[in-house]
C-alpha cells in the first residue's frame, strides 16, 4: 500500500494545475494519468486559449499542456503515473489503480478528482455505424495521430467543440459539408463561428440530423429543420453526402469515481450532467476529496486549469502546507475563476454555481459547517450577475455573420481611415478574452471593465502595425489601410493553413459568408514565429471591397 | 393503494413476490406487496442466483429439489412472457479435504433417496466437466446436471407480474415505518405513504427481518452478512457448470450472456448491513478462483458488489409466526440460499396461511428449534 | 489518409513499421494507436457488435467506451483507439463477443 | 415504414436499441436500475458511460420528470476493467511479500 499526502486523478489542465499548485506549498502529490501522455484535451487543442495571461491565453492548447507537463516533470515533490488507470475508491479511503500492470493500492491524505469528461452521445437511426464519431474523437485522430478522419463532414453541434473542431478539420484539408444546431443560436464563441463561415462552412442553426446511412458505414446524413418544439419540419430534409458525422453535442462530468466516494451529487443542468456537490475551495461533501475542471461541471480549459490550481492550494491548504500564503493564493484563484464567469457566456456557469450552492444549504449539515469554517468565502458570482452584460440579439448569432450595424458601429471615421492603416477588431460579443489589450504595446486597444468586455481601438493611439493580428485567439482582427495607393487599399489578414501564399501570388479574396469577390495579389506574408503559427496575409483589394475582404482561397481552398 | 389488505407483504425480493404470487393462486388476491427501492433492489438482484440440489440435509434437498422444478418451467408457471435464464450447466462440487470428501458422499445417498440425479465423479473425469481445472489437491468431486443459475431478475419479475395479473399490488419506493399490533394481534404496517391496515403481515426483508420483527416485538436470530461477487466481460462460451468449493469459500460460473460470475464468503466477516464492496474482496476472490481455475487469469472483471446473506445461526430460513403478534410470519434467515428454494418455501408458506395441506412440516423451521435444540444442520455452505 | 503538412502541428512519426490486420500487411508509425494506423490505411470498420451483429468503428478515440474493441494478438476486447500499434502486432476484426485464449 | 427507434442505438456494449429501451418503459418499468436489469443496458464494458444519460432522458420524457429526479444507478468498481491474473498476483504479493509466478 502507498501512502501519499496529495493524490491527484486525471492529467488534464485541471489536474496538471492541481499537481503543480499542491506541491508548490510543500506537499508531496502522486499524479495519475490514464493516457501515455499526460494533458487530458490540452494534447489535441491547436487554437490559441481565450482567457488571460493567467490561464497562459493566446498561447496554443497543445504548448500549454506541453509546459504543464514539462513544470510537473521538474517538480521534485510530484510522482507522475502515466498509463495508469484509477479503478475505484473505496470505502476505508484506498484508492485502486492499474499501474504497470498491477493492481496497486494507493492510501492518500487527500484526493483530488479531476477526471474530466465524456462526450455525449445522440440518438438517431444508424448513430452506432462507423463514421460516427465524438467530436473529440476526430481531434485525436487529426492532431494525435496525424490521420485525416474522413473526406467530407457533418459537423452536429455548434458549441464551441463544435466550431472548434471543424475549423481543425479545415486545417487538417478535410471538407466540412456543414455545421448544424438544433438550439436556435450558435452556443460558441462567435468569433469561431466567423472563422468558418468565411473559410465557406455553412453554419445552420435550428437543423438536427434525422439519420445516418451507409451501408457497413457512413456515406451520408439526412439533415432537416426543426420547429420550436424541436420537431422535424416535413419537406425540409436534405441529403448530406459526407464519410464521416462528428457528434459534439456537449459533455457530460466523467463523475463515477466521485459517486463512488460517496460524495454528494446533483444534477445540475446548467454544468451538463450529474455533478459533484463542491464548496467554495472545491471540497466535496467528503472531507479530503476535493474535484476540479470538468468533472465538477463543464467549462473551458482555462476555468479548467484554474479551479485545478485551487483544488490543489486546497489540499495542501489542509494538510498545514504554507497557511498564510495559501489563503491568498486561493483568494486569486477564486478571482480568477469569477471574472472568467462573469460575462453573458458565463451566465449558465453561474446559474449551475448557484444551484450547488442551495443543494449544500439543504443537504448535509456537517459539509454546511466545514464550508463556513473556511471563512473566506465571498459570493464572487453575485458580483458578476450585477455588472450589466449584453447578449448578442442580432443574426450575428445565428449564423457568425456581423450585420452592417455591428460593423459600422466599429469602424474608425472615414477621415482616420484615409490617414492611414488601422486595426479592425471584429470582436462582439462579451467573452473572457483579452491578449489583444496586451498585445498591443501602444495601449489602442482597451477594455472598459474586465477581460469579459469587447475590445476598444483607440484611433489616434493605434498606428496599425498589426501585431495585434496574429495574438488574437479569435482571429477577428484584420488591419484596413486606405493609404496604401490610388486605386487599392491593403488588408492584413490572419492565417492559419496550408499552403502558406507568397507575395506576388494572386488569391481569391472572400467575405466574411466565404464567397469569392475577386482574385488579388499578396503583397507580403508575415510569420507570426514558430510557436504562435499564424500567418499575417497582406493583399491589396479595390477600396470599396477593404470592408468586405476578411479571407482568401487558394486554388480551391477556400480560407 | 388501498388504506386496507388482507396481507401485506414487505419487501420486494423473490421471498416476497413468489409468496403473492402463491397466495393469490391460493385466492387471497388482496395482498399487497411493499418494496422500499425496487423490485429485487436487495440481496435478490445481488445473489449469485444459483440454483443447487445437492444439498446434505433431506429438508434442504427437498426444497431445492422441488423449487428446481418450479424454476424449470417459471416463465409457463407464472405466464411471464420474458426469459428467466435458467441455464441448467450442472454444479460441480469439488473436495479438497478427506473430510470434505466423506461429507460429500454422505451427501449424496440423502440426495439419491429424495430423488436428485447427482453423482460422484471420479477424480480423471473432472476434466470432462470442466475442462480448465487444475485438479492438484482435490480429494473428490460431485456433479447434478439438472443444478444451474437462473436470472434472479426475471424470476422476481416473473412472480411479481404473475401475481398482479391475478389481483395482487405491488408498490416501490415505499419503506415501511412501523408495525401496528393491538392486543397480541397484528393489524397492519405504518408506510411513507401512509399507513394501511392487514390481517396478516409478512416480514420478507431479508438481513433487515430481525430489524423489522422487533418491530412488532418479535426477537429473531437472523443477521446480515455482507458477501461479495464480481462478474467479468463476457466471453464465448468456456464452461458449463457452476464450479464451488466450501473448503475455499468460493463458487464461480459462466452465465448464458457469457460473462463469468463468481463470489466468496469471508468467515470472517462481522454482522453489518454494509453493502459497500472491498478491494480486499477482490484480490482474494480473483486469487482462489485462478488458484483452481489458473486458465481464467486472462478475464477481465467489469463489476463488483456486495449484498446480504440473511444468516441465521443454523443457517437455514426461520419461518415464524411472531407470538407478540399474531399474523405477522417472518420468513428469512435462508443464510445464502433463498433464492434457489424460494419458490418451495413460498408453496409451503402459502399452503399454511390458506389452510392447505403440504407435504413438509412448516414448524420445523420455527424459532423454536433453536430451544429445543432441533437445529436444521446443513453441512454444505459456501 | 495521412497528414503530411500543418498549419500548426508537424508530425514525428520515427520508422515505418508493419502490422497485421485481418492476416493482411498495413504500414504504421509506431506513433500511432491501432486505430489511427487502420484509419490511415482507409479501415473504419474495426468489428461487429457483440449481439446484433452491426459493424461498429471508432467513436470516443479515448478508452470511455467499447465500440473500438477488436482482438489483438488473439486477446479479445482490446481499446485500439487508446493501444498503440506495434511491429508484427497481429489485430483482427472482433465479430460479436470475444473469445478468451485460455 | 422501417422502424427507426430499432436502428437507433442506445448502449453500444450490450446491443440496446431505443426500441427496446421505449418498450421495457412502455411495460411499466419506471427506474433506470430496473432498465438495467431488464435490457443489460449499461453493465457493458463501459459501466453505462455512453447510455446511462440517454435512458434517463428516455425515462423523463415518458413520465414527464425533471432529470434531476431521474434516479441514476449504482456506479460499481471498478471503472475499467482489470484481469483476475493481476488482481491474483496483488493478493498473493500482500500475502509473501513477492512477485507470485504466472501459473498458465
Amino acid at each position: 500500500m502507498k501512502h501519499i499526502e496529495v493524490m491527484v486523478i486525471g492529467g488534464g489542465p485541471a489536474g496538471l494545475c492541481a499537481a503543480l499548485a499542491a506541491s508548490s506549498l510543500g506537499a508531496k502529490v502522486l499524479l495519475v494519468e490514464r493516457d501515455e501522455i499526460p494533458g487530458g484535451q490540452l494534447v489535441k487543442q491547436t487554437h490559441k486559449f481565450f482567457g488571460s495571461e493567467k490561464q497562459y491565453a493566446g498561447d496554443r492548447g497543445i504548448h500549454i499542456g506541453q509546459m504543464l507537463l514539462e513544470n510537473v516533470i521538474a517538480e521534485q515533490d510530484i510522482e507522475l503515473w502515466t498509463d495508469s488507470t484509477v479503478l475505484a475508491i473505496y470505502e476505508d479511503g484506498v484508492v485502486t489503480v492499474e499501474h504497470e500492470g498491477k493492481h496497486t493500492k494507493v492510501k492518500p491524505d487527500r484526493l483530488i478528482i479531476a477526471t474530466g469528461a465524456a462526450e455525449k452521445f445522440l440518438s438517431f437511426p444508424g448513430n452506432d455505424l462507423p463514421g460516427v464519431y465524438g467530436a473529440g474523437a476526430v481531434q485525436t485522430l487529426m492532431n494525435v495521430d496525424g490521420v485525416k478522419p474522413a473526406k467530407r463532414v457533418l459537423m452536429v453541434g455548434a458549441g464551441n467543440i463544435g466550431l472548434i473542431v471543424s475549423y481543425q478539420l479545415k486545417q487538417a484539408g478535410v471538407e466540412i459539408a456543414a455545421v448544424i444546431e438544433g438550439l436556435p443560436k450558435i452556443g460558441g464563441y462567435l468569433v469561431h463561428a466567423s472563422k468558418i463561415q468565411r473559410a465557406g462552412i455553412p453554419v445552420l442553426t435550428r437543423h438536427t440530423i434525422l439519420e445516418a446511412y451507409g451501408n457497413g458505414q457512413v456515406e451520408g446524413a439526412i439533415i432537416a429543420s426543426i420547429d420550436e418544439t424541436w420537431q422535424p419540419i416535413p419537406g425540409t430534409e436534405q441529403k448530406i453526402p459526407c464519410d464521416a458525422i462528428c457528434l459534439a453535442v456537449g459533455l457530460s462530468p466523467l463523475t463515477e469515481l466521485a459517486w463512488q466516494a460517496g460524495c454528494a451529487m446533483a444534477f445540475v443542468r446548467e454544468l451538463s450532467g450529474h455533478v459533484p456537490v463542491v464548496d467554495d475551495l472545491l471540497e466535496s461533501s467528503r472531507p479530503g476529496i476535493y474535484c476540479a475542471g470538468d468533472v465538477s461541471g463543464i467549462e473551458e480549459a482555462s476555468a479548467a486549469m484554474v479551479e485545478g490550481r485551487l483544488a490543489g492550494l486546497s489540499a495542501a491548504f489542509s494538510l498545514g502546507y504554507e497557511a498564510n500564503e495559501a489563503k491568498a493564493l486561493q483568494q486569486s484563484a477564486m478571482e480568477e475563476l469569477a471574472e472568467l464567469r462573469a460575462g453573458p457566456m458565463g451566465q449558465h456557469i453561474r446559474d449551475g454555481i448557484n444551484k450547488v450552492k442551495l443543494k449544500r444549504k439543504i443537504g448535509n449539515h456537517a459539509f454546511e459547517n466545514q464550508t463556513e469554517k473556511s471563512g473566506i468565502v465571498k459570493d464572487y458570482s453575485s458580483d458578476a450577475t450585477n455588472t450589466c452584460r449584453a447578449e448578442i440579439k442580432t443574426s450575428l448569432i445565428n449564423d457568425g455573420i456581423p450585420t452592417k450595424e455591428e460593423l459600422d458601429a466599429i469602424y474608425p471615421s472615414d477621415k482616420r481611415l484615409t490617414e492611414g492603416p488601422i486595426a479592425i477588431v471584429e470582436c462582439f460579443q462579451e467573452i473572457p478574452c483579452n491578449p489583444c489589450v496586451k498585445a498591443c504595446k501602444r495601449g489602442a486597444i482597451s477594455m472598459l471593465r474586465d477581460i469579459n468586455d469587447v475590445p476598444v481601438v483607440d484611433e489616434e493611439l493605434c498606428n496599425g502595425c498589426g501585431l495585434c493580428i496574429s495574438l488574437c485567439p479569435g482571429l477577428a482582427i484584420f488591419v484596413v489601410d486606405k493609404s496604401y495607393s490610388g486605386d487599392m487599399a491593403l488588408i492584413k489578414l490572419p492565417f492559419e493553413y496550408v499552403p502558406v501564399p507568397k507575395s506576388g501570388h494572386f488569391v481569391a479574396g472572400l467575405d466574411r459568408a466565404g464567397r469569392e469577390l475577386g482574385r488579388f495579389e499578396v503583397v507580403r506574408v508575415t510569420s507570426g514565429g514558430d510557436k504562435n503559427k499564424t500567418f499575417t496575409v497582406s493583399l491589396a483589394v479595390p477600396h470599396d471591397l477593404v470592408m468586405e475582404v476578411r479571407g482568401i482561397r487558394i486554388g480551391e481552398q477556400a480560407i | 393503494m388501498k388504506k386496507s389488505y388482507d396481507v401485506v407483504i414487505i419487501g420486494g425480493g423473490i421471498i416476497g413476490c413468489s409468496v403473492a404470487f402463491e397466495l393469490a393462486k391460493r385466492g387471497r388476491k388482496d395482498v399487497l406487496v411493499v418494496e422500499q427501492e425496487y423490485l429485487t433492489s436487495g440481496a435478490t438482484g445481488r445473489c449469485g442466483a444459483g440454483i443447487r440440489q445437492q444439498w446434505g440435509s433431506m429438508l434442504n434437498a427437498t426444497l431445492a429439489l422441488e423449487s428446481t422444478h418450479v424454476f424449470e418451467n417459471l416463465e409457463e408457471y407464472t405466464g411471464y412472457d420474458g426469459d428467466c435464464g435458467l441455464n441448467q450447466g450442472g454444479y460441480l462440487l469439488i473436495a479438497y479435504t478427506e473430510k470434505e470428501w466423506e461429507q460429500f458422499q454422505k451427501n449424496l445417498e440423502i440426495q439419491h433417496q429424495v430423488g436428485i440425479n447427482s453423482h460422484a465423479v471420479p477424480l480423471d473425469c473432472i476434466k470432462e466437466i470442466v475442462p480448465h481445472i487444475n485438479t492438484d489437491g482435490i480429494q473428490g468431486a460431485c456433479f447434478c446436471a439438472s443444478d444451474g443459475h437462473a436470472d434472479p431478475f426475471h424470476c422476481t419479475y416473473a412472480y411479481a407480474k404473475g401475481a398482479q395479473g391475478m389481483g395482487v399490488e405491488i408498490v416501490t419506493y415505499t419503506k415501511v415505518t412501523g408495525l401496528k399490533v393491538e392486543n397480541g394481534r397484528i393489524r397492519g404496517v405504518a408506510t411513507t405513504r401512509g399507513d394501511i391496515e392487514a390481517k396478516v403481515v409478512i416480514n420478507a426483508t431479508g438481513g433487515h427481518a430481525a430489524q423489522m420483527a422487533m418491530l412488532a416485538g418479535d426477537e429473531l436470530p437472523i443477521f446480515p452478512e455482507r458477501h461479495q461477487i464480481l462478474i467479468t466481460e463476457p466471453v464465448a462460451h468456456i464452461m458449463n457448470p457452476m464450479v464451488m468449493s466450501f473448503h475455499r469459500h468460493f463458487y464461480v460460473q459462466q452465465t448464458p450472456h457469457g460473462s463469468v460470475i463468481m463470489g466468496m464468503g469471508d468467515p470472517n466477516e462481522p454482522v453489518s448491513l454494509n453493502t459497500k464492496a472491498s478491494w480486499q474482496y477482490l484480490e482474494h476472490n480473483a486469487w482462489v478462483v485462478t488458484q483452481t481455475l489458473p486458465a481464467f487469469r486472462n478475464l477481465r472483471v467489469v463489476r463488483q458488489w456486495a449484498g446480504h446473506y440473511d444468516m441465521s445461526p443454523d443457517r437455514n430460513p426461520i419461518i415464524n409466526e411472531a407470538k407478540s403478534a399474531e399474523g405477522f410470519i417472518t420468513i428469512a434467515g435462508f443464510s445464502g440460499h433463498g433464492f434457489m428454494v424460494a419458490p418451495r418455501t413460498a408453496i409451503l408458506v402459502s399452503n399454511y396461511l390458506t389452510g392447505q395441506q403440504d407435504s413438509l412440516d412448516i414448524s420445523r423451521f420455527s424459532v423454536e428449534r433453536y430451544k429445543t435444540g432441533e437445529l436444521l444442520l446443513e453441512p454444505s455452505v459456501v | 489518409m495521412r497528414i503530411d503538412e500543418h498549419p500548426v502541428l508537424s508530425f514525428e512519426r520515427g520508422e515505418k513499421i508493419n502490422f497485421f490486420y485481418n492476416g493482411q500487411e498495413i504500414e504504421a508509425y509506431p506513433t500511432e494507436t491501432i486505430a489511427a494506423a487502420l484509419h490511415a490505411a482507409g479501415v473504419r470498420k474495426l468489428g461487429e457488435s457483440p449481439e446484433l451483429h452491426r459493424p461498429r468503428g471508432l467513436f470516443c478515440a479515448i478508452g470511455n467506451c467499447s465500440s473500438c474493441f477488436m482482438i489483438v494478438d488473439g486477446e479479445p476486447n482490446m481499446r485500439v483507439c487508446v493501444m498503440k500499434v506495434r511491429s508484427g502486432m497481429r489485430v483482427e476484426e472482433q465479430r460479436g463477443k470475444g473469445v478468451v485464449g485460455i | 415504414m422501417k422502424n427507426r427507434d430499432a436502428e437507433i442505438m442506445i448502449c453500444r456494449c450490450e446491443d440496446v436499441t431505443r426500441e427496446t429501451i421505449l418498450k421495457c418503459i412502455a411495460e411499466g418499468y419506471q427506474t433506470l436500475d430496473e432498465i438495467k436489469r431488464v435490457t443489460r443496458a449499461g453493465m457493458g464494458p463501459c459501466q453505462g458511460r455512453t447510455c446511462r444519460q440517454l435512458i434517463a432522458a428516455e425515462l423523463s420524457r415518458h413520465y414527464g420528470m425533471p432529470m434531476e429526479e431521474v434516479m441514476m444507478t449504482t456506479f460499481r468498481p471498478p471503472v475499467k476493467p482489470i484481469s483476475l491474473g493481476a488482481l491474483a498476483d496483488a493478493y498473493e504479493h500482500e500475502r509473501t511479500g513477492h512477485k507470485h509466478e504466472k501459473i498458465v
